[in-house]
């Protein structure tokens, strides 16, 4: 049997397993042997691990596109059978699938060949050169619960890797546990991880409450046992209700308003980190609900409704308050937000092919703005291992430590960077112009294309076209900020002067990446006779209407992205910020600007209206109502004294008092009479017998005049 | 011709001598013997009854009672020597040991 | 009046005499003798009650042989007279009050209570209480009780001998 | 051999063990650990004998012995044993959790070892005698039996505050089993059988008097889960407790209590356990949220996961009020995953105890770097326990909720959309404990170590092996869980059968 054949067959859906299963292994070989393995090695299984998944995607991809799309469900092991509720862990290829197993395992396999190189460095300025595996562990184990979420049959199989996911972010955003990101001593870190999964919890008690809906009005959680349930008997009460709460969990994952609040925080994991898991593909694994939930989101427009919004009032938001950001992940971090608001809002309008569209090429151009990043903070951090290490002692770690706190990563403290690192330059504009959306970057199609959707569909979703447009608009500008004061202007640190140029493990995946971000576009071009991926996704959604290029949107798009960079020149570019001076823009918005930059307080709102009053009621619960009233006051001064006063008025009052007092009386008379009586035995005869006589007398006597 | 009535009156004349004995008397052998007197008064009583029901049962009583009698002197004159042989008297008011 | 009530209240008044006689005597011997003497008089009241049998067992048994190991424990013990002692005081009028309410009662119980009017026959038949009619009843209608009395009165000899055996001396057993 | 008879072996073998012990000297420590290790040990292999000759097809008992006990009047008191689908998964818990127990106590027990050994084996023999049971009044035996050696083991080796703990644990036991004793007693009357398969058959109790039974026992076992109001005793049991005893309490004591409503009040009782379906689950809702809420606040590891106890048990009663199959089944999973679960987190936390003598949080910080085999196993634990997919809390979870969400006897579906708020507390005060212990900086505690003149170290090799069996099964149950709802559910099915009779 040769290739094509095993192709056409559908043998290679057979395979599908082991999208799972080649990741766990890497992460089983580094765990167990990894302690003697070089770092080369153990980065190697790693990347392998990875870069096998990727291959079993394009061979699923290749069989998939063989058949003509047809769905395949691979049957792998029973799990949870009660009654009516058969649930089984069956992997699911479809169109819509293989392009989140392509772009997970694809993005994933090139930021692990990176990490090689950045957490190598990474560890040694962090002086715990053992984490180097764990990283890698934690990495494998990622992509394994990636996997299982985008190729499950069920939504309970999404649950799982859903939590999974949800772990291993955990996991990695506390990676440096014990330190905080500017590498102090601190709960910082752990801190943000906890935040992560605890607002990701709160999204999965949405996703929950949904499945257990789907369940008990649907009979089964298996997609499209759902859908035609669903389809059958449309109840839009039930339907709304599920749809609602799976956007509960869609805003906890895919970090919307109101839960998006992890994400930023999340960026102290590690830059890989980041780039893979909280922004190419974790994140967007809420739009891959909806998408996958398309069936039931259609049959509600309200519910839909709600999701676009909530992805374009999000779009919007995070680019405001990136726009205030000095740190330079912060920046990407809230563009991630803002774009994932893009996705959501494009699927929430039934725009599938777009959202899934723009999930790809923002993986590409977001993985490697992310990661650029990560070289910028690299080489940073080396500039400043080179000064530290230039002036003092080697040996001299200490005062190291105690020298003024640097943050390697605020942008601030860079400046002209393109001079000390040009190809990391090159690329993050590759990068910035895709998601700035310039033509023809791969940002410029997508986002065209759901801003065309958002137009096209603005009498169903109004407003949505609006603040799209301006979170693009503010896109390009926070973009344009970036890009000068990192890049251009003068070096506003000593550090900045000596920043290095990063090694080709890391540069080399960057390039991939810049390439895909490129001539990312090529995988929906708005022309007829492409519309590649849309195609593709009809095999799964149904038919889509591929839309032409419009050139009055695509137009207006292009001057505001064009306009925004050119307002960021004139603040950022004509007038390098200089050192210690204030952001240009903080005087023409005044309060404003302080809002952006404070992250519109929403950190704090949550403080002080969740997590205090929490804290409130956990103290009250605990201390208050369980252990003062309930433990100690009801049961040692209610219970316990109660009981001592009790036994204390029975044994004093009444015990000793009445019953004891009975008894002594009855006993003292009882002495005292026979004290008395006592006499009578005086032991005569003669004396008793004259009792006996008295007796007689007596009874005789009774008996004679009773 | 004698009525029942005077042989029972006779016999608690003779009781209550007796008992009187009992009480009054220190000395062990006379109480003794006036235990033996009301013995005897009961025993009169018993004949007169049985003479006047004519039936032989009662003096069959008093042959027991006077056979229980013997017996009892038997053994009361010993203890009486016994205890005189310990205490070197039979003034029962000397004998107090049971005395509470 | 009949001469059997004259026979009566004679032999009663000498009865009651003889009894009071034991009574009051100081001397022990004294008392011994009035008592045999009593005795005697009630067997004449056994007699003219037509218990002939009785009369005669109450002689030999009571008036002979009892009265008899009486006087030998008197004169044994030579204790005819006590030596006089201070005694319970209160003990000789309490006695004497009991004594007189008892009298009361019974003259009340015998003469008002409960008055047994029949008169005893002085003429009974032949063989009433004689010791063949006695014998017959004591070895029918009363064979066990009867046997009875002859292990009360071994019980009673044993006992007797028991209890005056001189031990001081390590006597023979 | 005759197979019949196997649940009486499993159940006093452990005296065996005990025997043996009373023979040998108590300065020979080694001796006593190993016999009483070897005889729990033997008990297990007992027991999976046991289970091999399980039939998980058959809905009834099995391996039965009724022998005639006390039959005055008209009592007809039966020395009834037997096992069901109900039970079987508990007897191994026991069994399964004994040795494990006892082997953790190795270097924690120090003063009369001997001593709480026996008392150890005596308790394994109370516990397996309440699980095999199926008479009333030699269950009320056994329940009650249980309460002495564990009495005697918070008083005797527990922590300073052990007497009162220990004092407290046993009244409250003692005063609800007190109303059980009396419901058990008119039923036995009235009835004219203790046996609860008879009882079952005979059914016919009037509503009315149904309800005052009905609540006479859950009062007993309500005290024993600990439902919400009723928990104030667990606190001081759990922290008071040696390690062996805490996970003994956490493992299996608890468990009698969720046991007991669902073989009593279930089937015995069916038209008041639909009549307080909402109620029991309403008060299943509060303990879960609340329990959760409380663990959040605790600054002594015990003390939180005896808390957090409160909110899984919370889970369980809520899953067998659900009155269905799902409810159920999830329900007496779950009885099983928080043995494991918490049964481990608090060897782990005698093991960590054992090194620092703190459970002060806030001197812990920062070990994971410095224990790593002890913050990876910690954290598999912590995530069952948090009820992550993939382990076993999950399973159990999910599917109570499910069952508790469509359950008709509840009739709302507020109920478990308020308890999976739970799984988000779980994870605020699981992840709290684990960042607290294990993330951030050092905590002061490593240098107090230090001070004392040793460091903290990882694990020990008989450490690992204690806990080793545990986390096998906490993947196992999570990763595949279809061979244990395979005991369970047919008898499970029968009384859900009962139940539906009883609701319509």
């Amino acid at each position: 049997m040769n290739f094509s054949e095993a192709a056409n067959t559908g043998l290679f859906f057979q395979l599908a397993p082991l999208l799972v299963f080649l990741p766990l292994t890497g992460m089983l070989i580094n765990m167990i042997f990894g302690g003697k393995m070089s770092e080369k090695a153990v980065g190697t299984v790693a990347s392998l691990a990875s870069g096998s998944a990727f291959v079993v995607s394009v061979l699923l991809a290749y069989s998939l596109n063989a058949v003509h799309g047809e769905l395949h469900t691979i049957p792998f092991a029973e799990w949870i059978h009660i009654g009516t509720l058969q649930l089984d862990w069956t992997f699911r290829v479809d169109s819509l699938s293989t392009v989140m197993m392509l772009v997970v395992s694809g993005v994933g396999t090139l930021i692990h060949i990176y990490a090689i190189g950045y957490m190598h460095e990474d560890v040694r300025f962090k002086d715990d050169i053992k984490r180097f595996r764990r990283f890698f562990v934690f990495l494998n184990l990622f992509i394994a619960m990636m996997m299982i979420l985008v190729s499950g049959d069920s939504y309970l199989m999404l649950f799982v890797g859903w939590e999974g996911v949800g772990l291993c972010s955990f996991l990695l955003i506390g990676f440096w546990y014990d330190f905080d990101t500017l590498g102090q001593k601190s709960t910082a870190n752990a801190e943000a991880g906890k935040k992560a999964f605890i607002a990701n919890r709160v999204g999965d008690f949405g996703f929950l409450l949904a499945i257990f809906t789907t369940f008990w009005h649907f009979g089964s959680l298996q997609f499209d046992s759902v859908f035609e349930a669903a389809t059958a008997h449309p109840d839009p009460v039930v339907i709304s209700a599920i749809t609602l709460f799976m956007l509960i969990g869609v805003t906890g994952k895919s970090a919307q308003v109101p839960l998006y609040i992890w994400l930023p925080d999340a960026m102290a994991g590690p830059t890989p980190v980041s780039a893979l898991i909280h922004a190419a593909t974790m994140v967007t694994a809420g739009v891959y609900l909806v998408v996958r939930s398309a069936p039931l989101y259609s049959l509600v427009h309200s519910a839909s409704y709600i999701v676009a919004m909530i992805g374009a009032v999000t779009a919007l938001f995070a680019a405001t308050i990136a726009v205030g950001q000095y740190d330079i992940k912060k920046v990407l971090a809230y563009s991630t937000i803002s774009q994932l608001g893009f996705m959501v809002a494009a699927v929430g309008m039934g725009a599938y092919v777009a959202g899934i569209f723009h999930l790809a090429t923002h993986a590409f151009f977001k993985a490697l703005l992310f990661l650029s990043a990560g070289s910028i903070i690299l080489g940073m951090e080396r500039g400043h291992h080179h000064l530290a290490h230039g002036h003092g002692d080697h040996d001299d770690a200490d005062a190291h430590h105690d020298e003024e706190v640097f943050d390697p990563g605020d942008m601030r403290n860079m400046g002209n960077l393109r001079k000390q690192m040009p190809i990391t330059f090159w690329l993050y504009m590759a990068g910035t112009l895709a998601l700035a959306g310039i033509f023809p970057f791969a940002g410029f199609w997508s986002k065209d294309e759901i801003l065309l959707d958002a137009k096209l569909h603005a009498e169903h979703f109004p407003g949505v076209y609006w603040l799209l447009s301006l979170a693009a608009f503010m896109t390009a500008f926070y973009m344009g900020r970036q890009i000068w004061m990192v890049f251009f202007g003068k070096e506003r640190t000593e550090v900045a002067k000596h920043a290095e140029e990063s090694p080709p493990v890391m540069t080399v995946p960057l390039m991939v990446l810049a390439v895909l971000a490129v001539f990312g576009g090529a995988l929906n071009l708005p022309f007829d006779g492409f519309h590649n991926l849309g195609h593709w996704l009809e095999y799964t959604i149904g038919h889509v209407e591929g839309l032409p290029l419009d050139l009055g949107v695509a137009g207006i798009s292009t001057v505001l992205a064009l306009l925004a960079i050119f307002f960021s020149w004139l603040l950022y570019g004509k007038n390098p910020l200089k050192e210690g001076q204030p952001d240009p823009l903080k005087k023409p918005l005044g309060f404003l600007f302080t809002g952006m930059e404070n992250k519109w307080f929403v950190d704090e709102g949550y403080k002080a209206l969740v997590i205090t009053p929490f804290e409130k009621l956990a103290k009250f619960l605990s201390i208050d109502l369980d252990w003062n009233f309930w433990h100690d006051w009801f049961h040692d001064s209610v219970l316990y004294a109660g009981f001592k006063w009790l036994a204390k008025f029975l044994s004093e009052p009444v015990d000793m008092g009445i019953i004891n007092a009975i008894a002594d009386k009855l006993a003292e008379w009882t002495q005292r009479s026979s004290e008395s009586l006592r006499r009578m035995q005086n032991g005569f005869v003669r004396s008793y017998a004259l009792s006996v006589l008295l007796g007689v007398v007596t009874i005789l006597g009774y008996l004679l005049f009773k | 011709m004698v009525p029942v009535n005077y042989y029972i009156a006779l016999s608690a004349i003779l009781f209550i001598i007796g008992a009187m004995g009992v009480l009054v008397r220190r000395n062990a052998l006379i109480i003794f013997m006036s235990v033996e007197l009301m013995l005897n008064a009961a025993n009169v009583a018993l004949v007169a009854f049985s003479s006047a029901n004519n039936s032989l049962d009662g003096q069959i009583f008093v042959f027991f009672i006077m056979t229980v009698a013997a017996a009892e002197v038997a053994v009361g004159l010993a203890l009486i020597v016994a205890i005189f042989r310990s205490k070197n008297s039979i003034n029962v008011d000397e004998i107090n040991m049971l005395k509470g | 009046m009949t001469v059997d009530l004259i026979l009566f209240l004679i032999l009663a008044a000498v009865a009651i005499a003889t009894a009071l006689g034991m009574l009051l005597s100081r001397n022990a011997v004294y008392s011994a003798l009035f008592l045999v003497l009593n005795f005697a008089t009630v067997a004449v009241f056994y007699l003219l009650l037509g218990a002939p049998f009785i009369a005669l067992t109450q002689v030999t048994v009571y008036a002979g042989a009892i009265m008899v190991l009486f006087l030998f424990v008197i004169m044994l013990l030579g204790t005819e007279e006590l030596p006089k002692g201070e005694g319970l005081n209160w003990q000789k009028p309490m006695a004497v009050i009991l004594a007189v309410v008892l009298m009361v009662e019974a003259t009340f119980l015998i003469f008002v209570q409960e008055p047994v009017a029949d008169l005893i026959s002085n003429s009974p038949s032949a063989d009433f209480g004689g010791p063949r009619a006695i014998g017959e009843l004591l070895f029918s209608r009363y064979l066990l009780p009867f046997e009875v009395t002859s292990i009360l009165l071994l019980v009673a000899m044993v006992g007797a001998i028991v209890l005056t055996l001189n031990k001081k001396e390590g006597g023979q057993k | 051999m005759d197979f019949e008879l196997l649940p009486n072996l499993v159940t006093f073998f452990p005296l065996v063990g005990v025997l043996i012990l009373f023979f040998i000297k108590p300065d020979n420590k080694v001796l006593v650990r190993w016999v009483a290790l070897a005889t729990s040990l033997a008990t297990f292999g007992i027991s999976l004998v046991l289970l091999q000759n399980f039939d998980a097809s058959n809905p009834a008992l099995q391996m039965v012995t009724n022998l005639p006990w006390i039959t005055v009047a008209n009592w007809n008191i039966s020395y009834y044993m037997g096992v069901d689908g109900l039970s079987i998964l508990l007897i191994l818990l026991t069994t399964f959790l004994t040795p494990i127990a006892l082997l953790s106590t190795w270097s924690a027990i120090e003063e009369r070892e001997k001593d709480f050994n026996i008392f150890f084996l005596m308790l394994e023999v109370g516990m397996l005698g309440v699980f095999m049971a199926q008479d009333l009044f030699l269950f009320y035996v056994y329940w009650e039996f249980t309460l002495v050696p564990m009495y005697f083991l918070i008083g005797i080796w527990g922590g300073p505050e052990r007497i009162y703990a220990s004092i407290k644990f046993f009244l409250y036991t003692m005063a609800g089993s007190l109303l059980m004793l009396l419901a058990i007693l008119w039923l036995g009357i009235n009835q004219g059988t203790f046996a609860v398969p008879d009882l079952i058959a005979l059914g016919g109790i009037p509503a009315g008097i149904q309800t005052w039974l009905f609540l006479a026992f859950a009062i007993a076992f309500a005290i024993k889960v600990p439902m919400w109001p009723l928990h104030s005793w667990l606190p001081d049991a759990h922290v008071q407790a040696p390690t062996a005893g805490s996970v003994i309490l956490a493992g299996v004591l608890l468990k009698m209590g969720t046991y007991g409503f669902v073989r009593f009040n279930l089937p015995l009782f069916p038209e008041a356990a639909v009549k307080f379906a909402p109620i029991m689950a309403g008060l299943a809702v509060v303990g879960i949220i609340y329990g959760a809420i409380v663990s959040y606040y605790q600054r002594d590891i015990k003390k939180l996961v005896a808390y957090s106890s409160i909110s899984h048990l919370g889970f369980v009663m809520l899953g067998l009020f659900a009155l269905n199959s799902q409810g159920i089944q999830g329900g007496i999973l779950q009885m099983i995953n928080h043995g494991l679960s918490t049964g481990a987190l608090f060897l782990l936390v005698g093991m960590i105890y054992e090194q620092t003598h703190t459970r002060d949080f806030d001197v812990y910080g920062g070990l994971w770097k410095i224990m790593p085999v002890y913050g990876t196993i910690m954290l598999v634990v912590t995530l069952s326990s948090m009820g992550l997919p993939g382990l076993n809390g999950f399973v159990g979870e999910f599917t109570i909720l499910l069952g508790a969400f469509g359950s008709e006897a509840i009739g709302s579906a507020w109920y478990a959309g308020l308890s999976a708020i739970g799984v988000i507390l779980a994870a605020i005060y699981m992840l709290y404990m684990y960042q607290k212990i294990f993330l951030g900086p050092e905590g002061s505690i490593v240098e107090t170590v230090k001070e004392h003149g040793h460091a903290l170290r990882d694990l020990s090799v008989r450490e690992i092996i204690t806990i080793t069996p545990l986390l096998v099964f906490i993947f196992w149950i999570g990763l595949y869980p279809k061979p244990f709802f395979a005991l369970i559910a047919p008898t499970v099915d029968n009384l859900v059968a009962v139940l539906q009779a009883a609701m319509h």
